[in-house]
């Protein structure tokens, strides 16, 4: 059943498609094109090359801000699950930043970073890093003693028990947070350009719904997504290639 | 063959050879865990390039004076001194066998085999080199790229026992290393065992709970009390090997050393 | 965090940021940040007026109902999804797709299907609360050690038992982990669920004090926010330190 | 049944008239509850999906684009927009070439600033787009910006903020609508009663305000959404209502054709309609039954 | 004495006797992990009211075996018949202990010994005056409220019998139950064990390293080839229990059989 996986995937996408299709056909609401029109309006964008202009601009502040809170993430992350003192001191930003409402915050982020580039990544960057540092403190505090008791004994620096004993034990955590602060990430890069200054592809999806044109406004939303799994399933790809071992299967198989 | 037996604990200070080559020694440690006190005040010498094992009811304190050897956890109070320094924590010249294998589960057996020689900074093609010997040695050849938890657990523990090899130290802490393996694995690694005492003047430390294990391969026997652990006697069956792991089985001075020891080990259970 | 010998509470590091924050204030470098002195005396102006109860009720209804959602939808999925390759396969690209998905994007989406009251509102919260907790949850299940799942199994323990003694446990470390994150996020949650789509509770006393640059209003009201949060966050940090003892010898 | 009003802002100044006619209309029979949007196009949406029954906007496009047939009622206000400046520009026409800031493509403000190129044969440089009045008020403080075009309330903000640094430019009067009431016309036909009490309010009120501004915070009903609003804005109702009346905001006849005609006309050149505004129908873009009914 | 050869595994069929009771019978099967052939049709049969051990180096598929007589692994081919009917998952007829003890580590010894009975809708009351009992019987009195990362690994490994033997099953699966305890203790355990077979008629499988105690123990011994894992030889050592623990070790039949497993141990091992 090598494909299995495939199809089970492929199935459950006619599925949830179709019921787009008939939804929109209904219609549930005049606001809500079916599954074809957005299609059509994605493939009218993909060969006049609009939407190519468009992520080049999203994802500058994107790419920049996810990679920024991946590092600093997962640095700060490490840090804080290790050193009380430094949880005592910076652990209350982080859950602030995870709590504020961004889109309150953005006329102070506007205030002090201006329209430009610099604000969009600040705003990838408060949306990514709070998931990616607490999930990577909580993982590191979870890490078995036994290993690191061994490591001590076959002399491991701190770096190499950093690095070669805490760091494989608590990815797994650590992935599913920085999945979800890359794809938080990617809100953010929208919501910038949604509330700081339309362009991109968050430019496409306010524009088309200024003008009701629908079918285009879900089309950009449909192409942020099918982007977003594709980058999360290469995410994945990464976790099992570094930690393989660490995949021990389902408890069902 | 040789038996000395030293009653208590407070004789024993007296008994000791000044002019051998102490390796390890263990000075008045006590341990306590919360309520349970697992060592009281234990003296133990552990000579140079011979080895000594550790027999002791379960639950009486060998992994925790193996571990307090090798530096990883604290005594409440006393001293292990090391080729003459007090132990401050681990140190190159120990390696640890664990009980309950510690084995890297996100990594293969080659990488677990070579992970101590990793963490010294052994370069990566010498030390998988020398990690695929001692998984050959240990009998896992051709599983040098499975996972722990696709091994069975003697498999497990020789992944173990060659990482802890591979190090090449002096001194070797084994805490139950073989208690995995079948008899027939189990002799050969003794045997590799005894030509390291012989050719590399190692020093070992080894907690089993075979007694005739324990004869046959020891240089001295410590036997232990139950918790809280002191050493009840010394014992030094020193000459079987000689005599061939085959032939001992019958030999009458080796069953009675066996039965003295399992004498003096039931004295005290119950 | 220790003092000579005391112990200082989690949250005392919020003295040090509120003192930076007076000093900012006083400086006043904008007027974006007034003195957390003005604020708080504005929090205690606003903090009996009607308006502020009645949002208050409503935002804690709201989010009340969507952590309660995210935790009870959200743990027994990402077990089933930890456990089952068939039930992983099947839903693991919708959790991405969701995860992913821009929410301000899918709110119009939802509007269509549930209206515009507390419904949506509540599903919005939910959205932010539930994926963390999945993943992680999903992600503690797979790493429980086999043996344990067989030893249950062979002493005939039915899928709840299973379910409920020893995943749940064997995994809680990074279900308590997901939680904490979850509920965090959720308090963003129901303030965008507000805003974005019916302007009531704090989402609307926001909206109001930006627009009309009441900044002592508006800071007074992230404050309280901020306050809910850490609570939580906090208590379910003590959760965490309850299964310290065996998070780390699984 | 409850009328269900699709506001496309939080209750604030701006709609204290508009609460005070709904008080006027509720003592005439007419129960309704409002629902307050974040932005105009959810309140379109919440129209077209028939969840809501009146919405507040001006949704030429939508009208135009989709099938469903949306009508405009009456007039709220008008497009009263103020081009604001550093001091250093006193006039539009020193804007030529000059970046602009604006609240988004194809919005009100877009609108303007294309009418203004067009009127005073000008064009500004770039534009760049910063949604929400208030943060591009926050722009201009922070000094991001040079030129932008802001609403009343948020113009006499940023006057009173920093007065010393910043000009409204004069510009030329504008009939076309900012807000408006719009529903969907099937609905309005069965519910045309509701639909006649709300616009003779509103009527009512915008005409008595237009005689004397403060009849809004007297009539304002102190427990009401507007009443509850902090004091420090409540105190400011009277000034924002007698300079909006005397800026023309309000129109005291709801808007009716002259409205419709400039809308179609305003929103042609802005480039939210498609095609020649002499050849559209009044009659697709709004329905004048009620209002022609209240002015009677 | 009696001892029973069959030289294979095909000839195995022959020589069961019909009048016996079988408890459970292993028929064809066959087990692989990938590439890795763990089980090669595979046929045994366990009498009941008998204690069998299996003997085989590590990584034979022991545990495997066992495992799949649990019901906790499916095999690839043939089937598990016990008391008559296939095997088609666990069932409240057979107990495991686990080599690797499978304790839950967020419960304390008591809670973890009931376990078994838990699961089973037992009254908590009823279920920890049962488990306690077990408690003492493995010498852990005085550790019902320790943790098992409290516990040294001899005492892990008895909180895991006690749970097995708390719930009453008459099958037992033991996976190198005393792999880590004493021997005093061991020797205990091993008389528990007998007076289990003789006055309650429960069928026991047995894993363990240890010839001798194999020899000690057994009604019969499976001797198992490497991977891929079949039955080379079927031995029944049947009378050295009356002859008691103590005199034993220096009995020349004992010793002649021990000789001989060990003989055909070695055979195949290198
Ligand atoms: N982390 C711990 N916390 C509390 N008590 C502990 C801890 N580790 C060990 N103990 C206790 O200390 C005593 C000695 O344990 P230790 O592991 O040293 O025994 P051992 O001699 O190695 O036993 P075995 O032969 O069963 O492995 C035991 O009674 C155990 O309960
Ligand atoms: N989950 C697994 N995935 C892949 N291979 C496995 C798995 N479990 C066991 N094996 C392989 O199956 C073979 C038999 O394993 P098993 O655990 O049954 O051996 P055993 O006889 O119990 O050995 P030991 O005496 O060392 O416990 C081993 O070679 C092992 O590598
Ligand atoms: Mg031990
Ligand atoms: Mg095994």
């Amino acid at each position: 059943m090598k494909y299995r996986s495939l199809y089970i995937k492929v199935i459950s996408a006619l599925l949830v498609f179709g019921a787009w299709e008939i939804a929109g056909r209904i219609p549930i609401s005049y606001a809500f094109p079916t599954f074809f029109e957005s299609m059509s309006a994605l493939a009218r964008m993909t060969f006049d090359g609009s939407i190519f202009v468009a992520y080049s601009e999203t994802l500058k502040p994107l790419v920049i801000g996810v990679a920024i809170s991946t590092v600093l993430g997962i640095g700060l992350g490490l840090w804080i699950g290790l050193s009380e003192r430094f949880e005592w001191l910076f652990s209350p930003i982080f859950i602030v930043m995870q709590a504020a409402p961004l889109a309150a915050l953005i006329p102070l982020l506007v205030m002090a970073y201006g329209i430009g580039l610099t604000s969009k990544v600040f705003v990838v960057c408060i949306m990514a890093m709070p998931v990616i540092v607490l999930s990577t403190s909580s993982a590191v505090r979870n890490t078995p003693s036994s290993m690191q008791q061994m490591a001590t004994s076959f002399l491991a620096k701190d770096h190499h028990i950093l690095l070669k004993i805490i760091i494989p034990a608590a990815s797994p955590v650590i992935f599913s947070g920085l999945r979800l602060g890359v794809s938080a990430g990617f809100i953010g890069a929208i919501l910038s350009e949604l509330k700081i200054t339309p362009t991109g592809v968050g430019d496409i999806i306010s524009y088309s719904r200024s003008i009701a044109d629908y079918p285009s406004m879900y089309a950009a939303i449909f192409s942020i997504i099918l982007l977003a799994v594709l980058f999360l399933n290469l995410l994945e790809k990464i976790e099992n290639l570094l930690f393989k071992g660490n995949d021990r299967g389902y408890v069902t198989d | 063959m040789i038996v000395d037996m030293s009653q208590t604990n407070s004789d024993f200070a007296g008994v000791q050879q000044p002019e051998q080559d102490i390796a390890v020694s263990v000075r008045g440690v006590s341990k306590n865990y919360g309520a349970v006190e697992a060592l009281k005040d234990m003296s133990l010498e552990f000579p140079r390039g011979q080895l000594t094992s550790l027999l002791g009811p379960s639950g009486c304190g060998k992994t925790t004076l193996l571990k307090i050897i090798g530096g990883l956890l604290k005594p409440d109070s006393g001293e292990i001194v090391v080729n003459g320094k007090p132990v401050v924590g681990p140190g190159p010249n120990r390696a640890f066998v664990f009980q309950d294998f510690a084995l890297l589960p996100w990594a293969n057996v080659l990488r677990n085999v070579a992970f101590g020689l990793e963490l010294r900074g052994v370069a990566k093609s010498e030390r998988e080199d020398k990690a695929a010997k001692y998984i050959k040695d240990v009998g896992l050849a051709g599983f040098e790229q499975a996972y722990p938890h696709e091994l069975s657990g003697g498999m497990r523990q020789r992944v173990g026992l060659a990482r802890a090899l591979s190090v090449d130290s002096k001194v070797l802490l084994l805490d139950e290393p073989f208690s995995a393996v079948d008899e027939q694995t189990r002799r050969k690694f003794q045997e590799d065992l005894l030509s390291l005492v012989a050719n590399e003047n190692k020093t070992f430390i080894f907690v089993t709970h075979s007694i005739e294990e324990a004869v046959y391969v020891s240089d001295q026997i410590a036997i232990l009390l139950p918790r809280p652990s002191r050493v009840s006697e010394i014992i030094r069956p020193s000459s079987f090997r000689l005599k061939g792991a085959e032939n001992i089985r019958r030999d009458p001075e080796y069953l009675d050393i066996v039965d003295e020891i399992w004498a003096s080990l039931r004295n005290y259970v119950e | 965090m220790w003092i000579r010998g005391y112990k200082l509470p989690a949250m005392s590091s919020l003295l040090v940021w509120g003192l930076l924050w007076e000093v900012v204030g006083q400086l006043g470098m904008t007027f974006f940040i007034p003195p957390l002195s003005d604020v708080f005396v504005t929090l205690f102006e606003i903090i009996g007026t009607p308006a502020f109860l009645k949002a208050l009720s409503e935002t804690a209804q709201a989010f009340c109902a969507g952590v309660f959602f995210s935790v009870a939808i959200g743990i027994p999925v990402g077990i089933l999804m930890g456990r089952s390759r068939l039930l992983d396969e099947l839903l693991l690209p919708w959790v991405n797709i969701f995860v992913s998905a821009p929410l301000t994007a899918l709110v119009p989406v939802l509007m269509v299907l549930f209206g515009f009251g507390m419904k949506s509102i509540i599903i919005t919260t939910t959205l932010f609360g539930i994926w963390i907790i999945i993943l992680n949850t999903r992600a503690g299940v797979r790493q429980i050690n086999r043996s344990l799942v067989e030893m249950a199994t062979s002493f005939g323990a039915s899928p709840m038992d299973a379910f409920l003694k020893v995943y749940f446990w064997a995994a809680l470390p990074e279900i308590l982990g997901g939680v904490r994150i979850g509920v965090i996020r959720a308090v963003k949650g129901v303030i965008i669920g507000q805003l974005l789509i019916s302007i009531v509770g704090f989402g609307a006393l926001f909206e109001l004090y930006a627009s009309n640059f009441l900044m002592s209003h508006f800071w007074a009201v992230l404050i309280v926010l901020f306050t809910l949060a850490f609570s939580i966050s906090e208590f379910l940090g003590y959760l965490e330190k309850k299964v310290a003892y065996y998070a780390a010898s699984r | 049944d409850t009328l269900k009003i699709a506001l496309a802002e939080t209750p604030s100044d701006e709609l204290a008239a508009f609460f005070v006619a709904l008080d006027r209309a509720k003592a005439n029979g007419l129960d309704y509850e409002w629902t307050a949007f974040s932005d105009e196009e959810l309140a379109v949406q919440a129209i077209l999906s028939g969840q809501m029954d009146i919405g507040f906007g001006t949704p030429y496009s939508a009208m135009q684009r989709s099938k469903a047939p949306i009508r405009i009622i009456f007039q709220l206000s008008k497009l009263k927009f103020f081009p604001v400046a550093v001091e250093e520009y006193t006039d539009l026409s020193q804007l030529d070439g000059q970046p602009i800031m604006l609240h988004s493509r194809g919005g009100g403000t877009d609108s303007i600033a294309n009418v203004i190129e067009d009127r005073m044969s000008m064009s500004f440089g770039d534009r760049s787009y910063v949604p929400g009045s208030s943060n591009r008020v926050v722009a201009m403080l922070a000094g991001q910006a040079d030129a932008t075009i802001l609403d009343l309330s948020n113009k006499n903000k940023i006057i009173a903020e920093a007065g010393d640094r910043f000009n409204v430019l004069p510009m030329f009067d504008v009939d076309a609508s900012d807000e408006a009431l719009f529903a969907n016309l099937d609905w309005i036909k069965d519910n045309s009663e509701q639909v006649d009490i709300l616009v003779e309010a509103l009527v009512s009120v915008w005409q008595d305000m237009a005689e004397d501004p403060t009849v809004i915070s007297r009539e304002t009903n102190p427990d009401g959404p507007i009443g509850q609003l902090p004091a420090e804005i409540l105190a400011e109702l009277d000034g924002f209502y007698t300079e909006a009346v005397a800026g023309g905001l309000y129109d005291p006849n709801g808007g009716g054709r002259i409205a419709a005609k400039a809308d179609l006309d305003w929103y042609a050149a802005a480039g939210q309609l498609d095609g020649n505004p002499e050849e559209m129908n009044i009659e697709d873009f709004w329905y004048l039954a009620p209002l022609d009914a209240a002015m009677k």
